[in-house]
């Protein structure tokens, strides 16, 4: 068996590394493409040697790092992991090619961002230790930053600090309840430790209510912030916005948010102070924001700030589920995490697209591109109506689940929520009818369609969300049997 | 025998003294003298305390101490000298090019 | 001989005064090798006496593992100043005093590591001072480098007399100088208003050198005023060396005021942090952020006092070698900067560690710039730098004792410190350059990867570094 | 036979010790006009002439004349001079020599073979606090000239300063050679340990320094850089007249006798007598206090002669002396002081 | 004493005012500049390498008092030939520096 967790960071990190060196724009997107499909192909291994069955970690790897703070580099994949690294690693060669023709300064540092973004996001889902997941956690933080700090658009240096001054705040915030967790099961134990299941599997014998609602409130403060969820949502917009079309991607991408609600937060849900507090409480920011992204996103001009906006009300589905606390429910939401990558990465495509062929993202000075963009427009209808939820489409079974298992703990705020489902086909059709029907907008002057390579790019994720939304399966299974897992260890505490 | 008090009381004006000089003056050397006049304030303590304790080490400090603020007086001329020769004075009121 | 390290480091500074004044200027260059080369010995031999414990010299030496452990933070620093300052010093007439001076002032830390009586530790104290005032000034020609080695002079001098006029008290009160003696004779100090007096008088002293808010003043002023390669000494070094003695004079002699000087390093501490990140924000010059950020440092470290479990005890002392290389070798990347700005005439040539003398580095210098972030990420505290590991050991010590509030401060601290090292580093990397690439002098280089390997191998490979803080931790517990 | 002493004079025995002190101020005072005398007198012998020799027989109350003299001259002030510095700075000359006399023993009285040595106190560190007390005349030098506000003065005193700077060290250094012999600092001790061996004898380097390094302290051709009346006008005292003049005159002439006591003692074996002399009880009184007064009249009269026997130096050999000759030697010689010491303490 | 000296000789020596008896002598000619003159840097080396070598002797004295006696002589010794070697170096450095030079 191949070490294929290491592998999974260690190749794009390496890739990455050299393309920093290369000198011409063909070598640099040809390297990451190399790195990103190498990624992919260990991706593939990995899945196909996957037993969705199971809800224990594979690939297990663990070598000892610290051993006087019990710091071991440890990783492996279970089904929480599986299905998002996938996620990663179908797209990051899509957006390479994507991205192939455009010209832009700096090229090999461009690329080499991208593949050091990859390696880091992969490094978070892959990492067992408290430590290592806190490094990659980190490190995910630079690409971005200078992605959007160098290729963003007008306001790119005010969005950038803005990610990542609150971002990072909320890490070291999460930190610091990391830190807590650390020292508290030391005491309990006797032996250091960082290992990320045994700190969680401890959290339920500390005997203060107090101190374990610090912990774990501080914890998942980082998770929220990073997802982002309602109040914590502020530098969304702006970053997505300013962010140059890849960045936008990675953003998406970085799916550590919802992926730590899982693997941490959940299974350490039912032993806080007052489990049903807190997930009234996450149903309520969840639903909350489902609903607030919605609106805003209604009332925008911007076509980016709009895909942005209806991002954070996607987000509330993934907090929402995992507040509704059955498998089923959870599953949704790790599934919609899974489908949003997926959707989210076609509409920003198709905003960039539409941007650098138009020169703007005002909807209101576009119209009729279907005229003269039909392939994109063919594609971004894909994207547009996934997005909202249509049966058939890969976001549809995400929001069904949500909605469906939800209702069973929180019926209120489900019932809240689905208002939004009327507001959000409300602005994507409105926003499809200004930006791509009706009357062909002179000003926009005299514009081609966008290239095959974007159009393969695009169409290649277009068509998995088409699949994922016949055929969930492959991935669904085994996000099934691990949010059972999660799921049973509140049923033991009878939440 | 003069009280222990008398000498502390001494010692501690002198280095006010010395404090306030220092925190006052602008001119360099009238500095260094202000910060000589402390740290033999403080040698006299140690000298006191050697005396009223009956051990050895507060004197041999004192003597260290001495051969140490020799030294530093040297260090602290030699950069006057040449800020003097940069600057043709030493008032420590106009050299403020390094400020935020 | 336990001693070696110290033998060694003496017999080469005057082996290269002697022979120094005997050289023509051209061939003095070899005495930079001659330098390091007795440096890395003396490390060398540092390395292998690991682990052992003596007292020497009537009880006024004592060598155990935190000595043994800021030695090695010493002689690590005067390494990399020394291999960056053979170009510093080409063709300079005043080569040997220069090491000469570098290496005095690392006797002096290495004598204030290693000190169980508080002559010794005085009188180390102040051979290191003097030979960094010496050193700071070292620019005659320079106003800058005169007018921060006289803040320095001015304000060091001032230290050292309070700091002396404490020991006076603590002797007085205690009838000794030796430090296990004066624990033992405590009592009488601690009932006494004179232990808070001689508390305050000491903390200033030590504060100084630490550059600790409100005793900071010389700091900004003597980093950027002096030769870079000096000012990673002084930050690198000398700082280290004010921590050593607080850790002798307080934890190990003073115990029984513990908690008075406590509360007062909290309060220094808290203060400390926040002043310098918040100051550092706005600084153009790259010497004085770094001065700024260090003055940050300082706050972070103090932190062990205030918490004084093992724990935060070995992350304050593995915090001080972190900070060594991060500290020295960013000081040493700035040197190089200032190499070239002055070398090829290009730039801002009044001060040339401006911040736009930084700008597309990454092109100019890759190396240079390569090794500035690197530093300034792990000044930070990203991973998987030294730094990281530090503040990690620091941060959740503090936790740990229960003093959360602490913790978040120091942590919003370092969010705010990312903001000014995140800019340097999009200068470097994404401003265009305003010139060719240059050759990297072969000395910075050698430097830089020194102080490089040192960041990245305490962030990853840890275990050894954290054994001896913990090692050194125990001596003071 | 010895004489007993009777008991009513034990708590008499500080105001005996304070007696000594007055009359030793006053012996010294009467020496230093002596010496005046004698300089004159030697002085013009050597350059086959007659000297002083209208007042009195042989002139020797011409210093009262010239004291007279002094007296009733106006005392002038420079209107630009520092007028506190000016008028105190004799203070610290006198002051300096004075401090010195109060540890020089003049000499020592055998009572039933017990010695008492006749200083005013007998403390352990008699040596370094002498050396410590000559320093300060130069404080009383520099504020003169620096007061004066006259170039020639602060010229002289500048020199002076390099002077003084220069020959410390080796002073000191050949002090402490001699000292290293005895193990103490006291002088009583150094001139007690000659009995048998006079330093010069076991010392001849370090005495050459001493005396050399002496001579320069005490300001004495060839070492008077600071007046040379040719260049200079007489250096620091160019402003000064009258009394003030003459007081710095009087000082610098205790300060030579006094000079001319610590060669006697520190080198020249001191009083140091036979056993059978010092039992004796009339000998005992007189003659060791003899022998160290004979001694030191030599030394004053070797000074006096060697001011005509060489020319002045020039300021940078005065320096060049110092610094590169007699440090070196007399470190060499501390060297030797301590082989010389442990061999023959062993 | 000085002052009682001073004291009588006010009052025994005459007095007479004339402007030209106040001024500072100058060789008779009418004095020119000020007399505030700088110290010229050679003093200023001199009195540094007074300073280090005041200070060894200042050591030597107590160690005098003491090496013999006291059960260390063999170690004290040493240790002050070490304090005097490391000193020479110094020595040997400002010689060849030229610091006791006087004309430069």
């Amino acid at each position: 068996m191949l070490p294929v967790a290491s592998l999974l960071i260690l190749v794009p990190l390496i890739f990455a590394a050299v393309t920093f060196f290369t000198k011409t724009k063909k070598q640099a997107a040809g390297l990451g493409f190399l790195g990103s499909i190498a990624t992919l192909g260990l991706t593939l291994y990995a899945y196909l040697n996957f037993d969705s069955s199971t809800a224990a970690m594979q690939f297990f790897e663990s070598i000892k790092w610290i051993p006087s703070l019990g710091v071991n580099y440890s990783v492996g994949i279970d089904g929480i992991s599986m299905p998002l690294i996938l996620l990663n690693s179908i797209v990051i060669p899509f957006l390479i090619l994507y991205s192939w023709k455009e010209d832009r300064d700096a090229p090999n540092r461009f690329y080499g961002l991208i593949l050091t973004m990859q390696a880091a996001v992969i490094g978070v889902f892959v990492a067992l230790d408290f430590l290592v997941f806190y490094i990659f956690w980190e490190l995910t933080l630079i690409p971005l930053f200078f992605m959007v700090n160098i290729w963003g658009g007008e306001k790119r240096v005010h969005a950038s600090y803005k990610f990542f001054i609150y971002t990072h705040v909320a890490s070291l915030i999460m930190l610091l309840g990391i830190f807590g967790l650390f020292y508290a099961s030391w005491q309990q134990t006797g032996a250091p430790s960082f290992d990320i299941r045994e700190l969680v599997a401890q959290f339920q014998f500390f005997e203060s209510s107090l101190l374990r609602d610090a912990i774990f409130l501080s914890i998942i403060f980082g998770f929220l912030a990073k997802l982002p969820v309602f109040p914590f949502h502020s530098w969304l917009p702006d970053a997505y916005t300013e962010a140059p079309t890849a960045g936008s991607v990675l953003f998406i991408l970085l799916k550590i948010g919802g992926y730590g609600l899982f693997r941490i937060s959940l299974p350490m849900l039912p032993n806080t102070g007052s489990p049903e507090l807190i997930i009234n409480m996450l149903g309520l920011l969840g639903a909350f924001s489902i609903v607030y992204g919605a609106l805003v996103a209604l009332r925008q001009k911007d076509l980016k700030r709009m895909i942005a906006y209806s991002s954070l009300s996607h987000m509330g589905f993934v907090v929402l589920g995992s507040a509704g606390f059955i498998a089923l429910s959870v599953s949704g939401a790790m599934f919609q995490q899974f489908s949003h990558g997926l959707i989210m990465s076609i509409l920003f495509m198709s905003a960039g697209a539409i941007q650098t062929t138009t020169g703007t993202r005002i909807i209101n000075n576009l119209g009729g591109l279907a005229k003269r963009m039909p392939k994109l427009t063919v594609l971004m209808m894909v994207g547009f109506m996934a997005s909202l939820g249509l049966p058939g489409l890969s976001g549809f079974i995400a929001e069904f689940l949500v909605f469906t298992f939800s209702y069973v703990n929180l019926p209120g705020f489900v019932l809240f929520a689905l208002l939004a489902i009327v507001i959000t086909a409300g602005y994507h059709l409105w926003a499809m009818q200004r930006a791509m029907f009706g009357v062909y907008n002179a000003k926009v002057g005299d514009i081609s369609d966008i290239n095959s390579l974007q159009v393969f790019s695009m169409g290649v994720i277009a068509l998995l969300v088409i699949y994922f939304g016949w055929n969930p399966s492959p991935v669904l299974n085994m996000m099934i049997t691990n949010s059972e897992a999660i799921v049973s260890l509140g049923a033991a505490v009878g939440v | 025998m003069i009280p222990l008090s008398f000498y502390l009381g001494l010692a501690a004006l002198l280095f006010s003294i010395g404090l306030y000089g220092v925190m006052t003056h602008k001119n360099g050397i009238r500095m260094i003298m202000c910060i000589e006049l402390m740290l033999n304030s403080a040698n006299l303590n140690l000298v006191a305390f050697s005396s009223y304790t009956n051990t050895l080490d507060g004197q041999v400090f004192a003597l260290f101490s001495i051969a140490l603020a020799a030294a530093e007086a040297a260090v602290g001329f030699a950069i006057f000298m040449a800020i003097y020769r940069m600057h043709d004075n030493i008032n420590l009121d106009e050299l403020n090019i390094l400020r935020w | 001989m336990l001693l070696a390290p110290e033998i060694a480091v003496v017999a080469t500074a005057l082996i290269i005064l002697l022979i120094g004044a005997f050289m023509s200027p051209r061939t003095k260059n070899v005495l930079g090798y001659l330098a390091t080369l007795g440096v890395f010995a003396a490390l060398v031999l540092t390395v292998q006496s690991l682990g052992t414990e003596a007292v020497m010299f009537y009880n006024t030496v004592s060598i155990d593992a935190l000595s043994q452990f800021f030695k090695l933070v010493f002689l690590a620093v005067a390494l990399i100043v020394s291999v960056a300052s053979i170009k510093y010093n080409e063709n300079s007439d005043h080569t040997e005093e220069f090491y000469c001076l570098v290496l005095f002032a690392t006797f002096g830390m290495m004598g204030v590591a290693s000190a169980n009586d508080l002559i010794l530790l005085f009188c180390a104290f102040e051979l290191a001072s003097l030979a960094t005032f010496a050193l700071a000034g070292f620019e005659k020609q320079d106003a800058r480098s005169l007018e921060g080695a006289m803040k320095y002079f001015i304000i060091g001098a001032i230290s050292s007399a309070l700091m002396l006029f404490g020991i006076s008290f603590v002797y007085g009160a205690t009838g000794t100088t030796r430090i296990p003696a004066i624990a033992e004779n405590a009592a009488f100090l601690a009932q006494n208003p004179i232990g808070l007096v001689a508390i305050v008088l000491l903390i200033a002293g030590f504060g100084f050198k630490m550059a600790l808010v409100p005793f900071h003043m010389w700091a900004p002023d003597a980093y950027q005023g002096s030769p870079s390669v000096v000012s990673s000494l002084l930050a690198a070094g000398s700082k280290k060396m004010g921590f050593v003695a607080a850790f002798r004079v307080f934890i190990l002699a003073l115990p029984a005021l513990q908690v008075d000087w406590q509360l007062a390093f909290t309060i220094l501490a808290a203060v400390t942090m926040t002043f310098g990140n918040v100051v550092a924000v706005s600084q153009t010059s790259v010497k004085r952020m770094l001065a700024y950020s260090s003055l940050a440092q300082a706050g972070y470290i103090a932190m062990a006092f205030v918490v004084m479990t093992p724990m935060a005890l070995t992350g304050g002392i593995f915090y001080t070698l972190a900070h060594a290389f991060m500290k020295g070798g960013a000081f040493i990347a700035t040197a190089a900067v200032v190499w070239m700005v002055t070398s090829q005439k290009t730039g801002d040539l009044i001060t040339p560690d401006h911040l736009d003398n930084f700008k597309g580095l990454g092109k100019k210098m890759p190396l240079a710039a390569l090794s500035m972030t690197v530093f300034v990420f792990a000044l930070a505290g990203i991973p998987p730098t030294a730094g990281f590991m530090a503040k990690l050991l620091l941060f959740s010590s503090t936790i740990e004792a229960g003093m959360a509030w602490l913790a978040v401060i120091a942590v919003l601290n370092s969010a705010l410190s990312l903001f000014y090292y995140a800019r340097l580093v999009r200068y470097m990397y994404f401003l265009p350059p305003d010139g060719k690439k240059i050759g990297m002098p072969f000395q910075y280089a050698a430097a830089l990867l020194i102080a490089v390997a040192g960041v990245l191998v305490m962030g990853i490979w840890s275990e050894p570094f954290l054994q001896w803080a913990m090692d050194a931790a125990q001596v003071l517990a | 036979m010895p004489i007993e002493i009777p008991e009513f004079i034990i708590p008499l025995l500080p105001w005996i010790r304070g007696t000594v002190g007055l009359l030793l101020v006053g012996f010294i005072f009467i020496a230093a006009m002596g010496a005046v005398w004698l300089e004159r007198k030697l002085s013009a012998d050597i350059q086959s002439r007659m000297g002083p020799c209208r007042v009195g027989k042989y002139g020797l109350l011409q210093l009262v004349a010239d004291a007279i003299k002094l007296f009733t001259k106006e005392d002038l002030r420079p209107l630009n001079a520092d007028s506190l510095l000016f008028n105190n700075a004799n203070i610290f000359m006198i002051s300096s020599v004075l401090l010195m006399l109060v540890a020089i023993p003049v000499g020592a009285v055998f009572i039933n073979g017990v010695e008492y040595p006749l200083a005013v106190t007998q403390m352990d560190i008699s040596v370094l606090y002498i050396e410590a007390m000559s320093a300060i005349s130069i404080f009383g030098i520099f504020m003169v000239a620096y007061g004066s506000n006259n170039k020639y003065s602060l010229l002289g005193a500048f020199r002076n300063f390099a002077r003084m700077v220069g020959y410390e060290v080796p002073l000191g250094l050949s002090v402490v050679s001699v000292a290293v012999m005895t193990g103490s600092l006291s002088i009583v001790e150094i001139s007690r340990a000659q009995g048998l061996l006079w330093n010069i004898f076991l010392q001849p380097i370090g005495f050459f320094v001493f005396f050399v390094s002496l001579m320069a302290d005490m300001g004495r051709l060839p070492f008077d850089q600071n007046e040379s009346e040719e260049e200079l006008i007489a250096g620091w005292i160019t402003e000064y007249c009258g009394m003030r003049f003459g007081l710095g005159f009087f000082a610098e002439y205790i300060h030579m006798i006094l000079g001319s006591f610590l060669v006697a003692l520190l080198f020249l074996g001191g009083w140091n007598v036979p056993s059978f002399v010092a039992n004796n009880p009339v000998l005992g009184l007189i003659a060791p206090t003899g022998f160290l007064l004979v001694k030191t009249v030599f030394v004053l009269m070797v000074i006096i002669g060697l001011r005509w026997a060489v020319p002045r130096f020039r300021i940078d050999q005065v320096v060049d002396l110092s610094w590169k000759k007699l440090l070196p030697l007399a470190l060499l010689n501390l060297v030797w002081a301590v082989a010389l010491g442990l061999y023959l303490g062993a | 004493m000085p002052p009682m000296t001073m004291f009588m000789v006010k009052h025994l020596s005459p007095r007479s005012k004339a402007a030209g008896k106040y001024t500072t002598y100058e060789s008779g000619s009418v004095p020119t500049g000020t007399a505030r003159i700088q110290f010229n840097v050679e003093y200023y080396l001199y009195a540094i390498a007074f300073v280090i070598f005041d200070v060894e002797v200042l050591f030597l004295y107590p160690w005098v008092t003491v090496y013999k006696g006291h059960g260390i002589t063999s170690i004290a010794v040493i240790e002050m030939f070490l304090f005097v070697f490391v000193l020479l170096f110094g020595y040997i450095y400002l010689w060849k520096k030229g610091a006791l030079t006087w004309v430069k």
